[in-house]
């Protein structure tokens, strides 16, 4: 309980995951929140591998760690960009609103 | 190579495809188009027919092995090749495809006046598919050809169709390749225990007797929907009342035929326990079909769908002579389905020759065209009686040698093929009666105008068949006898084997 | 440091960088050049691709062998016809801008990346530079409110599927304490049995490159995506990464995670029989055609995953082969969507194809034969497809998963068919304005290829057995 | 000269019915009356060479048919059965083609008609020479569809086009059990060849058959198949119908082809049905209820056609009855004299009609004897022959068919025997009933058609005294050939009687009151009916009127069409209806269209997933893959 | 006491995650992330990766969420109130998201390393080196590659907000020379009814010239 292990990493992981996982689903507000879920599941893996590379003595998972924000900084940059023309469009970025596609 | 010298069975297969893309290059006006498409067809069809000819007169009718053998590699490490070759089941149906094409190009003359040239295309493409199908040696060829069929057809019923014709084309459609697909799963399970798709090879092979009745269900349901057997047969009627008249003939001329060729090919004697399994239930089937849609046909009142019906009928005499696997009744299927192809093919004709005229097929609106029209009634009169198989014509050897055949097997069944005699009787003589005796009572009726040359050649040929096939039966027996007589003596191998091995009843 | 192995990825991320630089410079339009220049530069990788070696590099993160080749090259020219298919569109959309091409280029060098991957991560790096593009490309006709939607949504779930990979790749990689390929098999052969957290992670992972390749239940996205993006960047969107994530998903099942091909083949099964049956049953009320080929695809790829469930050798090659003859299928049947423009303006309903078989029965034909063989009928291409899937699922006993799909096939041909009716047997529509010569090059080609492969599929067959030796090694 | 025999009619036929346009009406028709002359000729020397020469023979044409076992070829076989039948049916056609020159003569197509007579004898040429089963049956069902062709002559008529169906579909009826019966007998002798069957006939008489004996059911389904082509009761309902045909076809019919098949076919089978003591034994019954049966109705038809129709079914019986106590031959000479007879009944019969506008109610008649004296004096000796007085032929054949019942010593033939004598009577008396009828008694007719009755051109009338010399002589002429001391070398092989049977013995020492019991029912029968009709002409009606019952019983023919109507067309028409209808569209359609829309519901059920909201696509992705977690975790 | 600070690190991350997705103002979304950033580099440092924790705080909270508030604010979104589906959906999601989670929780507590995880490791840490300076070292050589490649995605975002979000000035207020000349000389004045805008009638312009009429359609009829 004291020390502090890889148990305590990766619970911290799934437990941020099922969180990102949940505001993905449950969310019916914005879809602004959404995109921070997806950082948040991308902050439970790193918390993961972050924990592997410890417990491991690996540097290799810090690295794939690194290369998730890089490419989650991208990922981003482009999800903001694409909202904000979303948004010009349509006016607004409810959950709920964006569903003129379906069937 | 083979007896003609040079590979005749690929030259006939392939030929209308040459004469496809020669039509499609054709350029023009539309007039100009269509006329040169209806040319080329015919000639081209011609030109296989008389290539045809020449197998008529090679094949060797004592060999009861394959002849004109062609074979080439094609996906060598699947066991899957490129091998053609006829025996006595299978020749003369290549001969009645190549017959019937130049009969449905010309049937298809005037009565086709929109997009000529791709009915053309289609019918062609058809031809190769048949011929094809009949000639194919591989399983996964016959498959391929078997199926390809589809696709003209599809499009000859749903473009130059009647009224519901989309739905007649889907259902034609669907109901085949619904049991198409099920064979191809059971042709792959051969492929898998034989390590090839190569049908004189997998005749020699033995299925294994757990297997049996699987792929045999699967065939079963390829099949019996072509042919089709009663209670898979409702996509016939339908599409042979929307079809136009060529398309009903090729339909109920070669299509339905390949079901019948279908059983005796790959059923009976790759699967002989199974099909002594199954013979009962097929034959209980085929009974039913007899009566069944015999009746259902007295009660039409579209002459098409009545002939449809009819030849539901007709199949279900061919079914029970497969599977009574005794040489009467095969033969007797094989006479039957040749017969049938002449007959009902030229009672479609028939039929379309009075709805080229009116534009109607309701028998109610007809009466009396004997009166009017007597060379056509005396035609009609002939293939009338050749479909309720008076003896002298092509349908009497056939139901005459099933009979036999069924008898030998089980006199029931027997007695309910030939209760087709009395019903069969009794719903052509009615339809004859409707359309040609009587009053005349409608005027438009009475501007009718008797065969046209054109129509002359087109039944010309179909008659002398009907009467050869009925007067002189053994002309054409003789090219099935030696193959069917081993397939007989191969099958009761099979099943002396089975029994003392204790599997098979 | 045998870096020129990777030539074909570095040639291309090169002229990529440099034809940005050409597209920036000037003031002018030039995509048209732009487009021009992009096709060059895939000519070469693929010539690169041909002329390529075999061996790893890197580090063992990047691999070339005849699998990564194959692959590529189909990659390569599914980019190279859909490119071709967007130049003359967007040209007459209004939208004809630089980045296009040089955006599906880099997507194309981030499909050659997920090839050629043999690393956990090299397979992430090479995913998201396809994805990103995509993301992109997706909503590049940004003032159409259903563009930019499909871009939102098609991110928002790719983001997700991300999250999934990169979750399981972690707990992989922790089990493993290694990323690369090769290790991981050695880890996951070993005999005592793998722990259960690896066997969730690769769960994570398939998941995720199911996203990818939209099998069922990760499928959701498919048809609004293809149905908001403009038609060219769908026709993009429907071959080339397809294939691409198929050789991902089957490079990593057949290698890694070979040896523990009974944990995940449920999976597969499953995902194979959900996408068969929902791609033939979702489609047949639709209206819209590119929904139709999104549920089409969905089926499509439910029989390219019974061939990855089935394994083996014979089972692998089914899946190359079906991809590169769906590949073909697919780009020709939305060369006939591209087609479809009248007054101006693009059409997407069915229904707007009626008449074409009188007023275009070339384009008719084509379109009648990629139909048809979508459907599985012979002897046109797609049969043979189904039929390479399904000769090793009945060799290797997958009874239930075989029969599956040859109904489903019956269903799906109802759908199919209602096209060639439309065109055929329905009253006609004025004819559709011209198409470009381009498409007209692109309809040919597939045409004569799904008309004509029956003749010659030997080459291909033996290409795909070649392809698949070399990753079951 | 054989072949002549039979295929002269074809020729005559061929020419009339293809090129009878090119010809004319006239040489059409005078070409087939020459043909059928030709092959009357070449009938009556084969008729000699055969049974008087003794030198029968088999003409081999061509195989036709080659299959495993199974082979038979078209053939002629000409033994004294073959040889009586042709020069019987060559001479009689020959004789009605001349008759319908002038009955025809008014007709449009001419050419067609004849045709169709000659092509009707041929038919029926080819089933008495047939040399195997299947040949016969192709006589058999040919002659089944000339009479359907002819009997639908006149197709404007509705009545005549259902008379010529209702023909083919009951003769279908009997032509399936006779199928069946081809089918057994295949089975059981692996041949259809007479020779081959009756060479091995003893062999297997002891064969069975799903335990019945092989031979007694062949030969029950071979009767059943007979009954259908000489209507006996049951399969009889066709022959008043095909009244509807003009008259030449109806004597055509009744007298020499067509009905007698079925006779043919017993005397033919000879030698396997003496091996079917019950077959038989069915055989004697039927026919004696047929005679018996068919006589009922005939006392009370007004149609003449009809009347002797009804005679024609009830004699037909006789010779069935006569087959089945063993005596062919007789059976034969009943068939043979009555072909005479018959055919100058019907002849007369047309004459008279020809000589009332068309007119065929007896009681529109009467009183016209004198403006038809030839045709009077016809129909009278027709009669007699018929009645079986003696001296005229019927006397001969009819009381040796009664005599041999009688001397089968059995109890179906003592019943054969009852229900002849009774026939007989009434025979007698609805034969005078309709003389007297027809042409006694005060005119009943319009003015308008009295006036024109006149006597029948010549071409008509040679025929008919032709035949009423037949009528007259072939019975004592033929009587010691056919069935007198001279029937051994007469009939050599042709026909096989069981030698333990002795019937040709019995016939001449039958109880001498028979012959006596015989005159007698004919005498009396003819007395009742002068009694009746000529001395009170107002009985009759008085008595239908006492027992309208049983007179409109007999007057519906016992409500067999009525009761066939019930329970076969009816139900068949309603079974058809309900099978298309229901079976079809609603059940068996039902598959696929069900199938169809369980596809179309459940894609709309998928697509009802497709909400187009991205959270609940990403909530099925989650799904998707804690199910795939769990399966993973479960399935360990 | 390290233990101490992971519990109560992991606490925060924990509960600000928590309040990212359930809190109804994205703004105070953006903040909270931006506070589990702080504490999962917190995380890593306890767990001895220095670099990323650094890397985590610059780029993470420097960039990324620092761009998201951005958008927020610059989106301007109302502040919606929770939706009746929520509620109906709530259950159900939180039953799939239980199962989710004690599945991974059932999967990683017993969690094993493969027996020869040690020997398979790619780069292991070399001993006397920080953390940096080891990332160092192996970042440009062993994944150079990566690397690179991680420069194209860099550069594809780039090109796609760009493409995405960057306008040829047409909406800006910019000085419009057409619109200005268009423009005419008099004020029409309009009755607009009640609660309908003036946005149809355009007052302040003259009507642009019209636009090219639509190509003429050519009939491609093929052949009939």
């Amino acid at each position: 309980m004291f020390t502090i292990g890889l148990g305590h990493y990766l619970t911290v992981g799934a437990i941020l995951f099922v969180l990102g996982v949940f505001g993905i689903f449950m969310n019916r507000k914005n879809v602004i929140v959404i995109l921070m879920s997806v950082e948040l599941i991308l902050l439970s893996v790193n918390m993961n591998l972050v924990g592997f590379s410890a417990a491991l003595d690996d540097l290799a998972g810090q690295i794939f760690a690194m290369f998730i924000l890089t490419v989650a900084a991208a990922e981003a940059a482009i999800g903001l960009a694409i909202l904000v023309i979303y948004f010009r469009n349509r006016g607004t970025i409810e959950v709920e609103d964006i569903s003129a596609l379906k069937g | 190579m083979n007896a003609a010298g040079f590979p005749l069975l690929s030259l006939l297969t392939f030929l209308p495809l040459v004469g496809a893309l020669i039509i499609m290059l054709v350029r023009g006006d539309d007039a100009v188009v269509a006329s040169n498409a209806r040319w080329t067809a015919l000639w081209t069809s011609l030109i296989v027919f008389a290539l045809s000819l020449v197998l008529w007169a090679q094949f060797d009718t004592s060999v009861a092995g394959f002849q004109f053998q062609e074979q080439s590699e094609w996906m060598p490490d699947l066991g899957i090749g490129y091998h053609l070759g006829v025996d006595g089941i299978s020749v003369l149906f290549v001969l009645l495809s190549t017959l019937l094409t130049p009969i449905c190009i010309l049937a298809s003359w005037d009565s086709i006046q929109t997009r000529v040239r791709e009915y053309m295309i289609a019918f062609l493409v058809l031809e190769t598919m048949m011929i094809g199908m009949f000639v194919s040696l591989d399983f996964m060829l016959f498959y391929i050809f078997f199926e390809g069929v589809l696709i003209p057809m599809f499009l000859i019923i749903g473009v130059w169709g009647g009224a519901r014709r989309v739905y007649a084309a889907y259902k034609f459609f669907l109901y085949t390749f619904a049991g198409s697909v099920l064979m191809l799963l059971a042709i792959i399970v051969l492929w898998n225990s034989a390590g090839t798709t190569d049908i004189p090879e997998l005749m020699a092979k033995k299925v294994s007797s757990a297997w049996q009745p699987w792929i045999f269900f699967a065939f079963f349901a390829s099949f019996a929907v072509k042919v089709p057997m009663w209670p898979v047969h409702t996509w016939l009627p339908d599409a042979h009342v929307e079809a136009p008249t060529a398309g009903s003939v090729i339909l109920a001329g070669v299509l339905l035929k390949m079901g019948g060729y279908g059983f005796l090919r790959f059923s009976l004697p790759m699967l002989p326990e199974a099909s002594a399994q199954f013979a009962p239930f097929i034959f209980t089937l085929s009974v039913v079909a007899v009566v069944y849609t015999s009746l259902v046909a007295l009660a039409q009142t579209d002459m098409k769908k009545l002939i449809a019906y009819s030849s539901v009928a007709h199949m279900g005499i061919v079914t029970i002579g497969i599977f009574t696997a005794n040489v009467q009744g095969i033969e007797g299927a094989l006479f039957q389905m040749l017969s049938h192809g002449v007959v009902s093919a030229a009672l479609f004709l028939c039929v379309g020759v009075l709805y080229d005229r009116e534009h109607t097929r309701e028998i109610a609106r007809y009466g009396g065209v004997a009166k009017i029209i007597p060379a056509y009634a005396l035609v009609f009169m002939l293939f009338t009686m050749a479909s309720v198989a008076l003896p002298g014509t092509a349908g009497f050897p056939g139901e005459f040698l099933v009979i036999l055949g069924a008898w030998a097997v089980n006199p029931w069944v027997a007695l309910g093929a030939a209760t087709g005699m009395i019903l069969g009787a009794a719903y052509m003589l009615l339809l004859y009666r409707r359309v040609a005796f009587g009053r005349v009572t409608r005027d438009s009726l009475k501007g009718l105008a008797d065969l046209s040359p054109r129509e002359h050649a087109i039944f010309a040929p179909l008659i002398l068949l009907t009467l050869w096939m009925g007067l002189y039966p053994s002309s054409f027996t003789q090219f099935f006898q030696a193959s069917v007589a081993q397939l007989v003596q191969q099958h009761q191998t099979a099943m002396g084997v089975a029994r003392l091995a204790g599997v098979a009843p | 440091m045998n870096w020129t192995l990777a030539l074909p990825e570095i040639v291309l991320a090169v002229s990529g960088l440099v034809i940005l630089l050409a597209g920036v410079i000037p003031k002018k339009d030039n995509s048209f050049a732009i487009s021009l220049a992009v096709l060059g530069a895939l000519l070469l990788a693929a010539v690169l691709v041909l002329a390529q070696k075999e061996g790893t590099a890197f580090g063992g993160q990047y691999v070339a062998d005849s699998f990564s080749g194959f692959m590529k090259l189909l990659c390569i020219l599914g980019a190279a016809m859909g490119l071709v298919l967007a130049m003359d569109f967007f040209e007459r959309e209004g939208l004809a801008r630089f980045e296009i091409p040089v955006l599906i280029l880099f997507a194309t060098t981030g499909m050659m990346v997920m090839i050629s991957a043999n690393d956990l991560m090299s397979l992430y790096m090479g995913l998201e530079l396809l994805s990103l593009p995509l993301y992109v490309l997706a909503a590049i006709d940004r003032d159409n409110s259903r563009a930019s939607e499909a871009g939102l949504k098609y991110f928002v779930l790719g983001a997700l599927a991300s999250g999934l990979l990169l979750y399981g790749a972690s707990l992989v990689y922790g089990f493993a304490g290694t990323t690369n390929f090769d290790r991981l098999a050695d880890a996951l052969s070993a005999q005592q049995g793998v722990s259960a957290g690896v066997i969730v992670g690769i769960v994570f992972i398939i998941a995720a490159l199911a996203f990818k390749i939209s099998a069922v239940p990760f499928h959701m996205w498919t048809p609004d995506v293809y149905e908001g993006a403009p038609t060219p960047i769908t026709a993009f969107f429907a071959s080339a990464p397809k294939i691409a994530a198929v050789a991902l998903l089957t490079r990593i099942l057949a290698g890694p995670f070979g040896d523990v091909a009974s944990q995940w083949q449920q999976v597969i099964i499953l995902a194979s029989l959900g996408s068969m049956v929902l791609g033939a049953l979702a489609a047949i009320g639709q209206r819209n055609i590119k929904r139709l080929m999104a549920y089409s695809s969905i089926g499509h790829i439910g029989f390219a995953l019974m061939g990855l469930a089935v394994g083996g050798e014979s089972g692998l090659r089914g899946v190359l082969v079906y991809m590169a003859i769906y590949l073909f299928m697919n780009i020709g049947a939305f060369a006939v969507l591209i087609a479809m423009r009248r007054d101006g303006r693009a059409v997407e309903g069915i229904d707007d194809l009626a008449g074409l078989g009188r007023n275009d029965p070339a384009m008719a034909l084509a379109m009648a034969v990629f139909m048809f063989s979508m459907a599985g009928v012979p002897p046109l291409a797609g049969f043979f497809g189904k039929l390479y899937v399904l000769l090793p699922a009945i060799e290797g006993g997958f009874y239930f998963l075989a029969l599956v799909g040859v109904l489903s096939s019956i269903v799906s041909a109802y759908y199919y068919l209602r096209v060639i009716k439309v065109m055929y047997f329905d009253p006609g529509l004025p004819g559709f304005d011209p198409r470009p010569a381009s498409l007209s090059v692109v309809l040919a080609g597939t045409g004569l290829f799904t008309a004509f492969f029956f003749l010659f599929p030997a080459p291909l067959l033996a290409a795909a057995r070649q392809a698949v030796a070399s990753i079951l090694g | 000269m054989l072949v002549g025999a039979v295929f002269f009619p074809l020729l005559g036929a061929t020419i009339a019915g293809f090129f009878g346009r090119w010809i004319g009406d006239r040489a059409a028709q005078w070409v087939t009356v020459l043909c059928m002359a030709l092959a009357a000729l070449c009938g009556a020397l084969a008729f000699w060479q055969v049974a008087f020469l003794g030198q029968p023979q088999t003409v081999q044409i061509v195989t036709w048919l080659d299959v495993g076992d199974l082979e038979f070829n078209w053939a002629l076989r000409y033994d004294t059965l073959s040889a009586v039948m042709v020069a019987m049916v060559t001479f009689i056609s020959t004789l009605i083609h001349i008759y319908s020159v002038g009955y025809m003569s008014h007709d449009a197509t001419r050419p067609r008609f004849f045709a169709y007579l000659s092509l009707f004898t041929f038919m029926m040429l080819m089933l008495v020479t047939a040399d195997n089963l299947v040949q016969l049956f192709f006589g058999w069902e040919g002659v089944g569809l000339a009479s359907y062709l002819l009997i639908g002559y006149w197709y404007e008529k509705e009545s005549a086009c259902a008379a010529a169906m209702k023909a083919f579909i009951v003769n279908r009826v009997g032509d399936l059990f006779f199928m069946l019966g081809m089918a057994l007998t295949f089975a059981t002798f692996g041949s259809v060849e007479f020779s081959a069957i009756f060479a091995a006939a003893p062999a297997q008489a002891s064969a069975t058959f799903v335990g019945l004996p092989a031979l007694e059911v062949i030969g029950v389904l071979l009767f059943l198949g007979a009954c259908g082509k000489s209507a006996q009761l049951g399969l009889h309902t066709w022959l008043p119908d095909a009244m509807e045909g003009p008259t030449p076809v109806s004597a055509l019919i009744h007298a020499a082809t067509m009905v007698t098949a079925g006779v043919f076919l017993m005397a033919r089978m000879s030698p396997v049905m003496e091996f079917a003591p019950v077959a038989l034994a069915i055989v004697t019954v039927v026919g004696a209820s047929t005679a018996l049966f068919a006589a009922t109705i005939g006392c009370v038809q007004n149609d003449i056609k009809r009347i002797i129709a009804y005679s024609t079914c009830s004699q037909l019986g006789y010779m069935f009855f006569a087959a089945g106590v063993g005596l062919y031959q007789a059976a034969i000479f009943h068939l043979f004299t009555h072909a005479f007879f018959k055919a100058l009944l019907f002849l007369g019969a047309g004459s008279v009609i020809h000589a009332m506008s068309d007119e065929q109610d007896i009681r529109k008649m009467g009183g016209i004897w004198r403006k038809i004296p030839i045709t009077y004096a016809v129909m009278w000796v027709g009669s007699l022959a018929l009645a079986g007085i003696p001296l005229f032929a019927g006397y001969y054949s009819k009381d040796a068919i009664l005599e041999g019942a009688m001397a089968a010593h059995s109890g179906v033939g003592v019943y054969a025997f009852i229900c002849g004598a009774l026939a007989a009577f009434l025979t007698a008396f609805y034969s005078w009933r309709l003389i007297i009828l027809t042409f006694h008694g005060a005119p009943r007719a319009d003015a308008h058609t009295m006036d024109h009755v006149h006597e029948s051109p010549w071409v008509m009338l040679v025929p008919l005294l032709v035949l009423s010399i037949g009528a007259i002589t072939t019975g004592f002429v033929f009587a010691p050939y056919f069935i007198g001391d001279h029937a051994a070398e007469f009939w050599g092989a042709a026909i096989f009687n069981l030698p333990e049977k002795h019937m040709m013995e019995a016939l001449h020492h039958a109880p001498e009151w028979v012959p006596t019991v015989a005159k007698a029912v004919a005498f009396s029968g003819i007395g009742l009916a002068f009694l009746l009709y000529m001395g009170f002409p107002k009985v009759p009606g008085q008595l239908a009127a006492a027992v309208p019952g049983v007179y409109r019983f007999l007057l519906n023919k016992w409500y067999f069409d009525e009761l066939y109507d019930r329970i076969f067309v009816k139900p068949a028409m309603r079974a058809a209806n309900f099978l298309w209808k229901t079976g079809d569209t609603k059940y068996i359609d039902g598959m696929p269209n069900g199938a169809a829309s369980l596809a179309s519901g459940a894609s709309r059920g998928a697509v009802a997933l497709q909400t187009g909201r991205v959270a609940s696509y990403a909530f099925a992705m989650i799904i998707g893959l804690v199910v795939f977690v769990s399966i993973f975790l479960l399935g360990r | 006491m390290i233990a101490l600070a992971f519990y109560l690190f992991a606490f925060i991350l924990i509960a600000s995650a928590t309040m990212v997705v359930t809190s109804r103002n994205p703004v105070h979304s953006v903040l909270y992330l931006i506070l589990a950033f702080f504490n999962a580099a917190a995380l890593f440092l306890i767990a001895g990766a220095e670099f990323l924790a650094m890397i985590l705080v610059i780029v993470y909270v420097g960039a990324v969420a620092v761009l998201f508030l951005f958008v927020v604010m610059m989106l301007d979104i109302d502040f919606t109130q929770l939706r009746e589906g929520f509620q109906r959906y709530a259950p159900f999601g939180a039953v799939v998201g239980g199962i989710l989670f004690l599945e991974l929780l059932f999967v990683l507590g017993a969690w094993q390393f493969s027996t020869d995880a040690a020997d398979l490791r790619l780069s292991p840490t070399p001993g006397g080196a920080s953390n940096t300076e080891a990332i160092g070292r192996v970042l440009y050589t062993d994944y150079i590659y990566l690397f690179q490649i991680s420069g194209l995605i860099l550069l594809v975002a780039m090109i796609g907000a760009i493409v995405l979000t960057l306008r040829d000035r047409k909406n800006t207020r910019a000085q419009s020379v057409e619109a200005q000349l268009a423009r005419l000389g008099q004020v029409e004045s309009l009755n607009p009814a009640l609660g309908q805008g003036v946005a149809t009638a355009d007052i302040l312009r003259r009507k642009l010239p019209e636009p090219p009429p639509p190509p003429q359609k050519i009939e491609h009829g093929g052949h009939h």
